[in-house]
């Protein structure tokens, strides 16, 4: 369609366009295969594989707020056999790197895990979920930079897999963190996670949530998420994957502005599944009627108003 | 069971107790409105649209889901196929009005056009009926559209098939509009709470005395109304299958919020692992 | 209009109804006067008052997001000095207790302010902004504990009026600055102030607000607010002041219900300056539909789902 | 000049260089919509309420905000009184569809209910003419609709009042509607920067010639022609008023989001403490 160069690098992962999937808001690639070939995605970046299957919570899982939503699923999936075995082989068939993301509840869960990863050459990358808010304790190694930085030591010492760290909102000072993961050892950093939060039915005087208390993501969380990514663009010189609130392209591209090299598609591909492809096109466009040959041009490209 | 937690990675057809397995293939479409039309409940509508996708692919208890709210509520809402008509190309909705997406239906012309992804929905009724077996429907609120769909496909494939469909209300003037049925031979029961119209009692007491051996049940409706009719059939050792309608963030299987629990403690997603289950699955 | 008791307290301050206004969203009182009857309101809550006058940021300082605006006011106000002069009496000429938002440099600066406005009767308590995440270190009372209770405790040397420590929800535990505030001697806590975030013009490639970040408020945020209100109820024994997204009666009474004393209604004045009334009149038919005698029954009244 | 700062306590009625401080009372009204008419430019319409209290209480240069977007823009956008008329107690805006209140708006039809709240605006223009002035007033985009008012306002008080109204936009078709200033024999110049119609030229090409030491400009439009308008009034020694219509959070004073920086370093709330201006106090 066009000369403008859409690759962009991620560490030693190279996507053919800068846009993802959020982890958990895309499933496993294959449910909405009549809608996306994942070979026009940069990359796919899957529900997070914990060690052991979990079943996650019980329902209401998630409810509807201003511009978002909150979800409270705790981390239901298969476990990382169920993903050798059942999920890795379909995603294989796609010329499209494969992100998987990676929660646990110690550091020895996460390098498991990776392990696991790295030796079935079951993905192209990881991403550490730091920051699940949903789970006991999963809130831990986002919210203190030592943490953070003795779970990314402990995934790079198991694989050569570019790592990113993805980042919890819910935090004083992101800058910090993103330091911590930075000096550990991540390629790259991922962000945000969802913001904690909760709703009410003032009906039934009941909390909405089984769990009480949900990750609150889609369009109202947008403004937090720049700052987010602005900010650790100015910390850090490892790359950034920009997320939160995402809907159209010309979010995407103020994430790039913000500094974000790549960006993922959360809660938008529940309203529309095929928003990472107008995504993708969208910017393409946007650089060609800027007169960018480059994508990588428009990363942190923001200036003062 | 097979576990389809995950989504199926090819598609198909697998019977169980008269759940089948089959996934439409999948569109994003901006329809075409038709028509939108009052019926005498109050604020219900149906919505008619042409889609040559949908009115091929739709087979009764899959649903479409709905983008028409530009508002501060992001998701779509689904909606079950009410009507198919493949000749023409159109499909047809029935819908109360509650809120945005709703409302902003309620007020399209003709000639708009309506955004909808589908058809939607993993395991679905089986519509071809079994020999001597008289199939039962019963269905309250937003249960009946897909029932009436149902039914009329049972009938369509098996002129000789018993059917009789059963549908609950408060009062009469909640009953929506099912002539059709009628003209199609199949007997309409009514019940209402407060005796307005036909069975003064719960959808129950006019199932009771039907259910046989030769029974088969499909349920679709408010929570409480399946979970009884499932019992009541599963004590009369009577299959039961019944559509789960849980509020359904995505509708395709990617953000597992619409679980329901299973007897077996797992959480199935009712957009793409249902919405029709066994009644003796569902841990209600 | 009936017989339930709206009246709640909030130290020694007594409310004619748990309603009252987010500081810098309702002015002083005066400009809604064909509007609004202070009279009716539980309190009137007034912008922030420092110590020297501020001329605040340079434009543009409002911007709108999903569900909600980014705003970079800095602070703009006349000083204790034309408080006192030009603001007190015409709010004094009202049956409507006043409380005054108070930002400070220091915590002598929070004392010199709250000593004025308790030597001049200006006042029925003071609202300490801990938090205003738009000026120079405005941020750093709200994120440390020991910060925030060394200023409860200067200003509580020199007052008796209610002290009300204004909590930030950019924090990793906010319960930990409640409990330092509550042990430093807060008479009630409010909350949340705005969430630090941004937006850009993705076609002029600029931030959109001058100040580059900006704080989040509207109905985007209401999550959030309920969370940091459920939490901060669960963790300290003095009344909360609940505020974040309120844009009708449900809104507070979920405000209420995760533990909140009484509400506050910001952002939504600007779009109705009726808001506050609205919220008043919708409490308490809440309470008569819901067999409530009492309003404060509502609060902490929330159950799990 | 007094400080406005934190908002009026008492209605005051000061004139300043032709400037007016004049708060209507303010009213937040469910008005009727009596009708919606598109103009010849394109997207470009004239909506006419019933208000009793606006057509009473609006002055040229008052403006009211309208909450007409229930998605996830959750502010009331202002727009200025164009025309009134007391006697039907209905008045009109004119707007072209920008963004979701607009396009509201151009769907409204007779009959819907339109949530409004006004009059807006402290300082306004001075409708008194004062005896042998030339009243030149300079126009573009929205900022239009104030000064047909104005304009109509100073010749129904004075007849003999001289009166000049320079319309700039980029292209003919932009030019929105005043045949009723030619009606009130007002003189109409108009400017387009492509020459499509009238003088080829900004608004400011058309000015220079007409600034003499009798003349006084009001302007409303686009930042950078009030500036020029200002700059070369001055420069002239021309009283020149100016109403900045700048991005307007609350329009009531609370927000303090609406400001701009005057040349004494104060930052101006354009809502209350304006929106008219002495061009010689702003500091652009
Ligand atoms: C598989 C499936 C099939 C469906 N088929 C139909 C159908 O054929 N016809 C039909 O009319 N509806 C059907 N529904 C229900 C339909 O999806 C909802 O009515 C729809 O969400 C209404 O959207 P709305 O935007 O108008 O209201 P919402 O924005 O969804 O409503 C506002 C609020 O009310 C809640 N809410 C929504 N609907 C209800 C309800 N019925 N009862 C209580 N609270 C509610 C929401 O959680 C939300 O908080 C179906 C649902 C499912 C899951
Ligand atoms: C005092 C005053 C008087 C006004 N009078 C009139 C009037 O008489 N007629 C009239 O048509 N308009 C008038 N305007 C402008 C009018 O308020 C805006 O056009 C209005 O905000 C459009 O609302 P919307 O919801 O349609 O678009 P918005 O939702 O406001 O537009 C979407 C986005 O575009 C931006 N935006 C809005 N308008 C413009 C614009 N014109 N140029 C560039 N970006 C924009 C917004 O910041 C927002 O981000 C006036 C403004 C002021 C301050
Ligand atoms: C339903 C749901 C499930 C999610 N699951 C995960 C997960 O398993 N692991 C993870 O790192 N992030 C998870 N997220 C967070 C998203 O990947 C993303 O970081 C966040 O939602 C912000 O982006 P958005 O606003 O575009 O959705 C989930 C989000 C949602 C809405
Ligand atoms: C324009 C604006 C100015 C504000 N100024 C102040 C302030 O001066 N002091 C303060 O403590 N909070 C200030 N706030 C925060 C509000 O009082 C309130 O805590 C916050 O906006 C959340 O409530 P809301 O979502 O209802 O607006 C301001 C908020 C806005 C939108
Ligand atoms: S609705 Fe999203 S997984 Fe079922
Ligand atoms: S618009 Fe809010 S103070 Fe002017």
């Amino acid at each position: 369609m066009s000369t403008v160069n859409m690759t962009v690098q991620i560490g030693s992962l190279k996507m053919r366009n800068p846009v993802t999937t959020g982890s958990g808001t895309f499933g496993f690639g294959s449910e909405t295969k009549d809608l996306v070939p994942l070979d026009r995605l940069g990359a796919v970046t899957v529900k997070a594989t914990t060690r052991e299957r979990r079943l996650g919570n019980p329902p209401q899982r998630i409810v509807e707020t201003a511009s978002g939503i909150l979800n409270a699923i705790g981390l239901q999936n298969g476990g990382i056999d169920d993903y050798l075995a059942n999920k890795a082989p379909y995603l294989r068939g796609f010329d499209c790197p494969i992100i998987v993301n990676v929660p646990g509840e110690n550091p020895n869960d996460f390098a498991y895990v990776v392990e696991r990863l790295t030796a079935a050459g079951a993905a192209d990358a990881v991403e550490l979920n730091l920051s699940c808010p949903n789970v006991s304790h999963g809130l831990d190694y986002a919210t203190d930079p030592q943490l953070a930085a003795s779970v990314v030591a402990a995934v790079r010492k198991v694989t050569s897999m570019p790592v990113i760290a993805k980042l919890s909102p819910n935090v004083t000072d992101i800058r910090v963190i993103a330091k911590a993961c930075e000096d550990a050892g991540a390629d790259a950093l991922s962000m945000i996670n969802t913001v904690v939060g909760t709703a009410i039915d003032p009906r039934k005087r009941k909390f909405r949530l089984a769990n009480i208390t949900g990750g609150l993501s889609g369009p109202a969380v947008k403004p937090i998420a720049l700052l987010a990514v602005w900010r650790c663009y100015n910390t850090v010189k490892i790359p950034i994957i920009g997320m939160g609130g995402i809907a159209c392209p010309l979010d995407a591209i103020e994430f790039m502005l913000a500094g974000a090299t790549a960006v993922a598609c959360g809660t938008g591909n529940f309203v529309d599944p095929t928003l990472s492809l107008e995504v993708i096109d969208g910017i393409e466009k946007y650089c060609v009627e800027n007169g960018f040959a480059d994508v990588n041009a428009l990363i942190g490209a923001v200036t003062a108003a | 069971m097979i576990n389809f937690l995950h989504g199926m990675q090819t598609y198909e057809l697998f019977r169980f107790v008269g759940i089948r397995i089959y996934f439409g293939v999948i569109k994003k479409e901006a329809a075409q409105v038709v028509s939108v039309t009052p019926l005498s409940a109050p604020r219900h509508f149906v919505l008619t649209m042409k889609s040559a996708h949908l009115a091929s692919h739709s087979r009764p208890g899959h649903f479409i889901a709905v983008a028409a709210d530009t508002g501060s509520a992001i998701l779509r809402k689904p909606f079950s196929v009410y009507t198919v008509n493949p000749d023409a190309g159109e499909i047809s909705i029935l819908f109360s009005v509650y809120g945005p997406t709703t409302t902003a239906m309620s007020r399209m012309l003709p000639g708009d056009s309506i955004d909808v992804l589908g058809p939607l929905g993993g395991r679905i009724f089986d519509p071809e009926p079994i020999k001597g077996i008289h199939h039962i429907l019963v269905g309250g609120g937003y249960g009946v559209p897909p029932l009436n769909y149902l039914a009329k496909t049972i009938r369509a494939s098996a002129p000789d098939a018993m059917v009789t469909v059963i549908i609950g209300a408060r009062t009469a003037n909640l009953l929506v509009g099912d002539d059709d049925l009628l003209d199609a031979g199949v007997e309409v029961i009514y019940c209402t709470d407060d005796g307005s119209a036909g069975v003064h009692g719960r959808v129950t007491d006019a199932l009771l005395p039907l259910l046989k051996s030769d029974s088969r049940v499909y349920t679709c409706g408010p929570t409480p109304m399946m979970k009884a009719v499932g019992e009541l059939s599963e004590a009369h050792g009577v299959d039961c299958q019944v559509s789960l309608e849980t509020f359904m963030p995505c509708g395709v299987g990617i953000c597992v919020g619409c679980v329901v629990k299973m007897r077996d403690g797992v959480f199935s997603r009712t957009c793409t692992d249902g919405p029709v289950y066994p009644g003796c699955e569902v841990a209600w």
